[in-house]
């Protein structure tokens, strides 16, 4: 690079680098040059911003809307003629200047009182938004607990015979004389309806309908009403095009063979695959319908006799023991007993980007309900196929399923629906020493600022003194973490005369 | 002044009020509020007068959308979807009654991508995402093109409001069915079971949804114009900067000396500054907007940043004069200063890295981390209560005006 | 000796300054990397971003100015470099920020863009600066175009054919996470944004506030942060251990900036403890005077 | 959280209502409580270390203007050295890096020598604007310090990172420094470099000892009720969470709170 040709190029550099200097020579004296960089540099910010925040805010969110409302007024235009209210906007705004006069500053106090009023107004929502959830976690457990997780029960269920619907809002269930369907926030009852016979398979969505096999017939129900539909009539127009909507999966008929649509295999591709038992163990095989076919299959070499529907797995029992397999990896996550023989497995997920915590819940015929780990979870340290909680519901179970983070779970004799809780942290006695230290401190350091209590036991006193040690405890990572901060900047800018600088300048002498 | 201080507390007053009402009031008006289990809906219909002068009805259901035209900031017409409670009788709007894929245009007629023809009504036309405000243009379409039909430019010239079905008591009593009609600024809220109710459109409900619906306290449906109103408000007084500098500039100008050329430079870096503020506008690649960069990257950069970077000498060394253990208590503080400043960098590593994997919890960054995360912790957490507290005392006082003195009251 | 050593107890402030100096500015000329342990607040929100399905956004609100940029410029561009590495979108805005924040942004998408030929309107958006927070923040969860009407190109956010990325974006529900990178960001991010607590929130800060983001990283209200330049680093090893060679690290601040911050604040470190030798030595220095 | 529920607006209740309850009964006049801050009586003593030695006072008011609660907090306390430096015939210099303040610096300062009986030391006082730059202004002040052989320095109010420079130049001044700030960054610096440091609240705390005046009196008291129920809240929650484990449903406590 020629000399004319670099210059040309790195003046700007140059200028750049004489600013650092000159500033920095304030280091070894005060003088002249760097006070007049602080005027330049204050100058250009202040003109810059007031053409930017003209035309980025007041332009487009003031200007336009009053001149719009101005023109509606004098019936030009299509705006909103409301528009031209924000003429009074200006004015508010325009009391700002009669700070700069002694003699009308009480006016800038009306517009400096909107604007604090309306902060005073949003104060509330923030503090509050942003300090229960610090109180909550305040909460800290101080020893291990002798009372088990327990999910709270929240409302009873009617009997269902046959695993009933869970689409939400709506739980229809069956039982043997009537199908019931509860919403499921509050458990109210929406409707009822009488069966011809005992229901012989499981309820099924079809659009606005609802279809119950009860024997040779299916008895199809209105979604709204509950009144039963004859049989063979067709379908209303007003559920057309509902029909045959179908979730990301479903169920195939019997339970040794579950088809997930949309799983993405191995390999990245998004395939339908097909879980099924093959001589009492469970098989995997994938049909592409980008490929036309072609069956990949894999054996996790998982005893199954029974399979059922987790979502992202899939659960395969074998008597007591069960497998938890990731369905698009066909990977076993988690294995575990339970107490009895499961009658139905079912997952359920806590909304989570990241550490996906997914639990197992297994429900048995005498009415046991247990939580296990479907994978490792990372926040709470509790790991796979882990028995995170155990309830009783105190009669037999047949069917449950999980919505918004309640399990509804009903069998013969009727059911309940459960509040799940989140995985609980597993705590060690590491865990319960920092909830020692952190309580300590949070009350004492509270204690250290209160100020109008005129008698205090001794006790108080000597809290108020740890408080004070704390708190510099507190202020000493205070200030470790601001040699950082200060540090950057200063990196920041030799980091800017070494690269943009010296380097290239040398490299245009050297070559 | 009594009657200054007065007007000035009244106003601060309302202008909290809207963020605290809005804050504490249920979005609709308690008491006059129906709630129950969603059963069905009739739907509202708005009777239009097309632009083409046709009449048009349109039942408001999945698909149709309703917005008015504003204007954006270039000066562009811009559609703003509008809720159904919204909408009154006499505004112009464009109404999206719905939507399908382009498969193919035969004989006039557009064919959605499953073969079915798209009848179209008299006012209405297919527009595309880029048709701007042209009808689509068949020829130039590919199939699986997600095409609207709308009705543009459409007077509302009467609304029939629909009525929602609840059951709000036992299930297969007739008593326990109640209708709920639908009128304006009727909104409809959708239970959950945690949080604020969602506001929905009508249509939206599913049968089994806790619903709650009344009259709308209004407060939600101003909360963008509150925004608009206290961003703007706040923004006007952007001269005041300007103003109080180029004061202080003014009168050092006036005098002579040595800061006149301090002052002088003080006003040609401002006309600098509007200059490249301006010029920020212009298209990349032209000249102008790259004196604009220039000035921001070259010189404003450069210069801001080593003014704030002198902090790290100031830091050193202000931290050597004076983080001497002079009692206990600093002595403190200082212990934990090296510990989490070592636990930041790789030094913490190589200090106590030999400790093993055993000893893991002895590492620098861990045990840095461990006073950041317990005791640092629970003492900020000490602070922000204060803090908190402080801030409702604070914002009492200031919104009903209760700070005397100096300062806030004016001098009076 | 002590009188000796007590000459260390008022060290002119300029040998202070050139040592300083001299640490900071020497470890540039030589290219060494420093091992890094990586903390875990770091860890959880590389591993929140990494995990954006395609049909979420990553929501960035970078108020750094000239100021701040020390920290938050190999903040900004770790994270950028990771998003446009593996193709995530990304939405930039500025809150109440110096007007000048979307153009420091807009250089550093720039140069990423071009490194992985990501696309202006397909892979990432700047929309540029807006003022009102708390209160804009709400607007923003609930209709981010409402308060863009256009993006910092001029072109109207619902122009699908200019910003196709924007085209199914509209709220909270549609933001895999925010990062605010700033200063010090603001707190209410995690109130207003999203009152229904979907949306997780990261910070990228200065140093000197990290301190006191522990407490809501505890309560779950913030998934996690950088902190300085160390969490830049740290963000900067972790995608490197998971995308290996793939990832073109020409550039990036945090790594390199990490090696002249040790041997700094080494040198304070060392100042602190020499200027309490130097008080120790100078009082026993007048003890022994007196005797 | 978008709208409050009842738990929150309970809690709203309870914490407003405590504060206005204390600020009413300050105005009737109902004499409360608050215990004397240490650094306090330096004050005093700095007063009469700054008169033997003849310079005069610094009070610089932080950098946030009257809208800042830490401001107002300064007021009170300028107003409180001006009635002790008018005992000792101390003048006080003010310095600024706000416009808006002079005039409002400049009343305080009249009215509190006027209220003593020492209206000259007013005239004899200075608030100096120095520029509009904080961190001009912060060395700007550090050069009054040695210009004005300042003796004594109290830095009041809310403070950035240029709370350093400040300290920093007070020290190499070798002036005696109180400093009193509620943001908690800058209090490290305050700690290590000045003679006495007013924490937090205790800078409201200190401002409503001295002023005695009923609105920030009263807010300090109620914030204190405020506090304690805060705490108890807490506790009971610490208790309940030790009985029932980590979230186990069963604690309605702890559900209550959690939204």
């Amino acid at each position: 690079m020629s000399w004319s040709e670099y210059w040309s190029s790195s003046w700007a550099v140059w200028l750049g680098a004489f600013c650092v200097l000159a500033i920095y020579s304030y280091l070894f004296r005060d003088n002249p040059v760097y006070r007049l960089m602080m005027q330049i540099f204050i100058g250009i910010n202040v003109g810059y911003a007031v053409v930017v925040q003209w035309k980025d805010i007041l332009y487009p969110l003031w200007w336009l809307p009053m001149m719009d409302g101005i023109d509606a007024l004098l019936g030009r235009g299509q705006g909103s003629p409301y528009g031209a209210l924000w003429v009074l906007v200006g004015v508010l705004g325009l009391l700002w200047y009669f700070q700069l006069s002694r003699r009308y500053l009480w006016l800038s106090r009306v517009v400096i009182g909107i604007t604090v009023g309306i902060g005073a107004g949003f104060t509330f929502k923030s503090l509050f938004g942003q300090n229960i959830p610090q109180v909550v976690d305040s909460f800290r457990p101080l020893g291990p607990s002798a009372i088990a997780v327990q999910p709270r029960r929240l409302f009873a269920l009617p009997q269902s015979v046959v695993p009933p619907l869970l689409d939400e809002p709506l739980l229809v269930l069956a039982g043997e004389r009537e199908a019931v369907a509860v919403e499921t926030l509050e458990g109210r009852e929406v409707w009822r309806c009488p069966l011809p016979s005992r229901p012989s398979g499981r309820v099924r969505e079809q659009g606005a309908f609802v279809e119950i096999p009860c024997g040779t017939e299916t008895v199809r129900i209105d979604r709204r009403t509950g009144s039963r539909l004859p049989a063979g009539a067709p379908i209303p127009p007003y559920a057309a095009g509902q029909v045959g909507a179908e979730a990301g999966w479903h169920l195939g008929e019997g339970r040794d063979r579950l088809v997930k649509a949309g799983v993405a295999a191995p390999d990245g591709r998004e395939a339908t695959v097909v879980f099924s038992v093959v001589d009492g163990r469970l098989a995997a095989s994938r049909w592409d319908a980008s490929t036309g076919g072609g069956f990949w299959s894999t054996d996790p070499g998982v005893p199954a006799r029974e399979l059922f529907d987790g979502g992202r797995f899939v659960l395969a029992a074998d008597g007591r023991s069960v497998a938890v397999v990731d369905a698009s990896l066909g990977v076993v996550t988690a294995r575990f007993e339970t107490a009895e023989t499961p009658a139905w497995l079912t997952v359920a997920r806590m909304a989570d980007p990241v550490h996906d915590q997914a639990t197992v819940l297994a429900i048995s015929a005498d009415g046991t309900i247990e939580a296990f780990c479907a994978t490792d979870h990372k926040v709470s340290r509790q790991p796979a196929g882990r028995l995170l909680w155990k309830a009783e519901a105190g009669r037999p179970l047949a069917w449950g399923g999980t919505a918004g983070g309640v399990l509804f779970a009903v069998g013969p004799d009727g059911g309940s629906s459960y509040e799940l809780p989140n995985v609980p942290k597993a705590l060690g006695a590491s865990d319960y020493w920092d909830n020692w230290v952190f309580v300590v401190t949070l009350v004492s350091v509270m204690t250290y600022f209160f100020f109008s209590f005129r008698r205090e036991p001794p006790v108080v006193t000597g809290v108020r003194r740890l408080g004070r040690w704390l708190l510099m405890l507190g202020f000493g990572a205070f200030f470790g973490n601001t040699v950082m901060s200060r540090m950057s900047f200063l990196l920041d800018r030799l980091m800017f005369l070494v690269d943009d600088w010296i380097k290239p300048f040398f490299h245009q002498i050297f070559g | 002044m009594v009657w200054r201080r007065r007007f000035i507390a009244a106003l601060t007053f309302l202008a909290g009020l809207y963020f605290l009402l809005e804050f504490i009031l249920p979005p609709t008006v308690p008491g006059s509020t129906h709630r129950g289990v969603f059963l069905e809906q009739l739907p509202t219909v708005l009777a239009l007068a097309t632009a083409d002068g046709e009449r048009l009805e349109v039942e408001v259901g999945p698909g149709v959308e309703l917005s008015m035209m504003v204007r954006d900031p270039t000066g562009k017409l811009q559609a703003k979807v509008q809720r159904t409670r919204e909408v009154s009788v006499g505004e112009t709007l464009s109404v999206r009654t719905r939507t399908f894929a382009f498969g193919s245009f035969r004989n006039g007629t557009f064919l959605d991508d499953k073969g079915g023809a798209v009848a179209l009504r008299p006012g209405e036309r297919v527009y595309s995402d880029d048709s701007g405000d042209r009808p689509a243009d068949p020829a130039q379409l590919a199939p699986g093109t997600p095409l609207r039909v709308e009705a543009r430019g459409a007077r509302v010239v009467g609304i029939r409001w629909g009525s929602l079905t609840l059951l709000d008591g036992p299930a297969g009593e007739a008593r326990s069915r109640r209708t709920v009609a639908l009128a304006p600024n009727i909104a409809v809220l959708r239970e959950k079971r945690k949080g604020t109710p969602d506001e929905i459109e009508p249509y939206e409900a599913r049968v089994g949804d806790l619903l709650a619906v009344g009259h709308t306290t209004f407060l939600r449906d101003q909360r963008d114009t509150a925004a608009q109103f206290n961003s703007v408000l706040g923004t006007l007084a952007l001269g005041m900067g300007l103003l109080s500098l180029g004061m202080v500039n003014g009168r050092k100008l006036r005098k002579r000396g040595e800061d006149r050329w301090v002052a002088v430079a003080f006003f040609v870096a401002v006309v600098l500054g509007v200059v490249a503020g301006v010029y920020k506008y212009y298209d990349p690649n032209t000249s102008e907007r790259s004196f604009s960069d220039a000035i921001v990257f070259k010189l404003i950069g450069p210069v801001g940043s080593t003014i704030f970077s002198l902090l790290a000498f100031y830091l050193a060394s202000a931290s050597y004069r004076a983080f001497r253990i002079r009692s206990a208590e600093a002595g403190l503080m200082m212990a934990t200063a090296l510990i989490v400043m070592l636990g930041q960098t790789p030094f913490g590593m190589y200090l106590t890295g030999w400790l093993g994997e055993q000893l893991k919890a002895l590492w620098l960054p861990n045990i840095a981390g461990w006073v950041l995360r317990v005791p640092n912790s629970a003492v900020v957490r000490g602070l922000i209560f204060g803090t908190m507290l402080g801030g409702i005392g604070t914002a009492l006082r200031y919104w009903l005006n209760l700070e005397k003195g100096s300062a806030m009251g004016g001098g009076d | 000796m002590w009188r000796r050593l007590a000459a260390l107890d008022r060290v002119p402030r300029q040998t202070i300054y050139l040592l300083m100096f001299l640490a900071c500015g020497l470890p540039f000329f030589f290219d060494v990397r420093l091992p890094l342990y990586v903390w875990p607040e770091t860890r959880a929100v590389f591993e929140v971003t990494d995990s954006t399905p395609p049909n979420k956004v990553v929501l960035i609100c970078s108020n750094r100015v000239q100021g701040s940029q020390g920290e938050n410029w190999p903040q900004y561009e770790a994270l950028v470099s990771h998003l446009m590495l593996r193709g995530i979108k990304f939405v930039v805005i500025a809150v109440d920020s110096d007007p000048l924040a979307p153009q420091f942004s807009e250089r550093v998408n720039e140069r990423q863009a071009a490194k992985y030929g990501r696309k202006y309107g397909v892979d990432w958006v700047n929309l540029g600066m807006v003022r009102g927070a708390p209160l804009i923040m709400a607007s923003i969860g609930r209709n981010i175009k409402a308060v863009f009407p256009r993006d910092y190109r001029g072109y109207s956010t619902n122009d699908a054919q200019k910003l196709p990325i924007l085209k199914n974006i509209t709220g909270a529900a549609d933001f895999q996470i925010l990062w605010a990178i700033e200063y010090q960001p603001s707190l209410d991010w995690m109130v207003w944004l999203d009152p229904a607590g979907r949306v997780p929130v990261a910070f990228g800060s200065a140093g000197i506030v990290t301190t006191s983001w522990y407490p809501y990283i505890s309560s779950g209200q913030m998934k996690g942060m950088m902190a300085g330049i160390r969490g830049a680093a740290e963000y900067e090893t972790l995608v490197r251990s998971k995308y290996g060679r793939a990832y073109d690290e020409e550039g990036l601040r945090g790594g390199r900036l990490l090696v002249p911050l040790a041997f700094g604040h080494l040198v304070i470190i060392s100042f602190i403890l020499l200027g309490n030798l130097g008080m120790i030595a100078k009082r026993r220095a007048a003890k022994e005077g007196r005797r | 959280m978008d709208n409050a529920n009842w738990q929150v607006l309970l809690l709203m209740v309870v914490f407003a209502g405590l504060v206005l309850w204390k600020i009413a009964s300050a105005k009737r006049g109902q004499g409360l409580y608050i215990r004397p801050i240490p650094g306090l009586n330096a004050i005093e003593e700095a007063v009469g270390r700054s008169a033997e030695l003849g310079g005069p006072l610094l009070f610089h008011g932080g950098i946030a203007d009257f809208t800042n609660v830490q401001t107002l907090a300064a007021v009170g306390i300028l107003e409180h050295i001006c009635k002790t430096a008018a005992k000792y015939g101390n003048r006080i210099l003010v310095t600024t890096a706000m416009p808006v303040m002079v005039p409002i610096w400049e009343d305080v300062i009249k009215a509190s020598f006027a209220a003593a009986g020492r209206p000259e030391l007013a005239s004899q006082s200075e608030v100096r604007f120095i520029s509009p730059a904080g961190d001009l202004t912060a060395l700007g002040t550090t050069q009054v310090l040695v210009d004005e052989k300042v003796s004594s320095c109290f830095l009041f109010g809310a403070y950035d990172y240029t709370s350093l420079l400040y300290s920093e130049g007070g020290q190499i001044a070798g002036c005696m420094q109180i400093a009193g700030t509620s943001d908690y960054y800058q209090i490290p610096f305050f700690v290590a470099s000045c003679d006495y440091v007013v924490m937090v609240e205790e800078l409201f705390a200190c401002s409503a000892y001295l002023t005695r005046e009923p609105t920030m009196l009263g807010s300090v008291v109620g914030q204190d009720y405020g506090k304690l129920f805060l705490l108890l809240l807490i506790l009971v929650g610490v208790i309940c969470a030790t009985v029932f484990g980590p979230a186990n449903p069963l604690n309605v406590y702890e559900g209550l709170l959690r939204f």
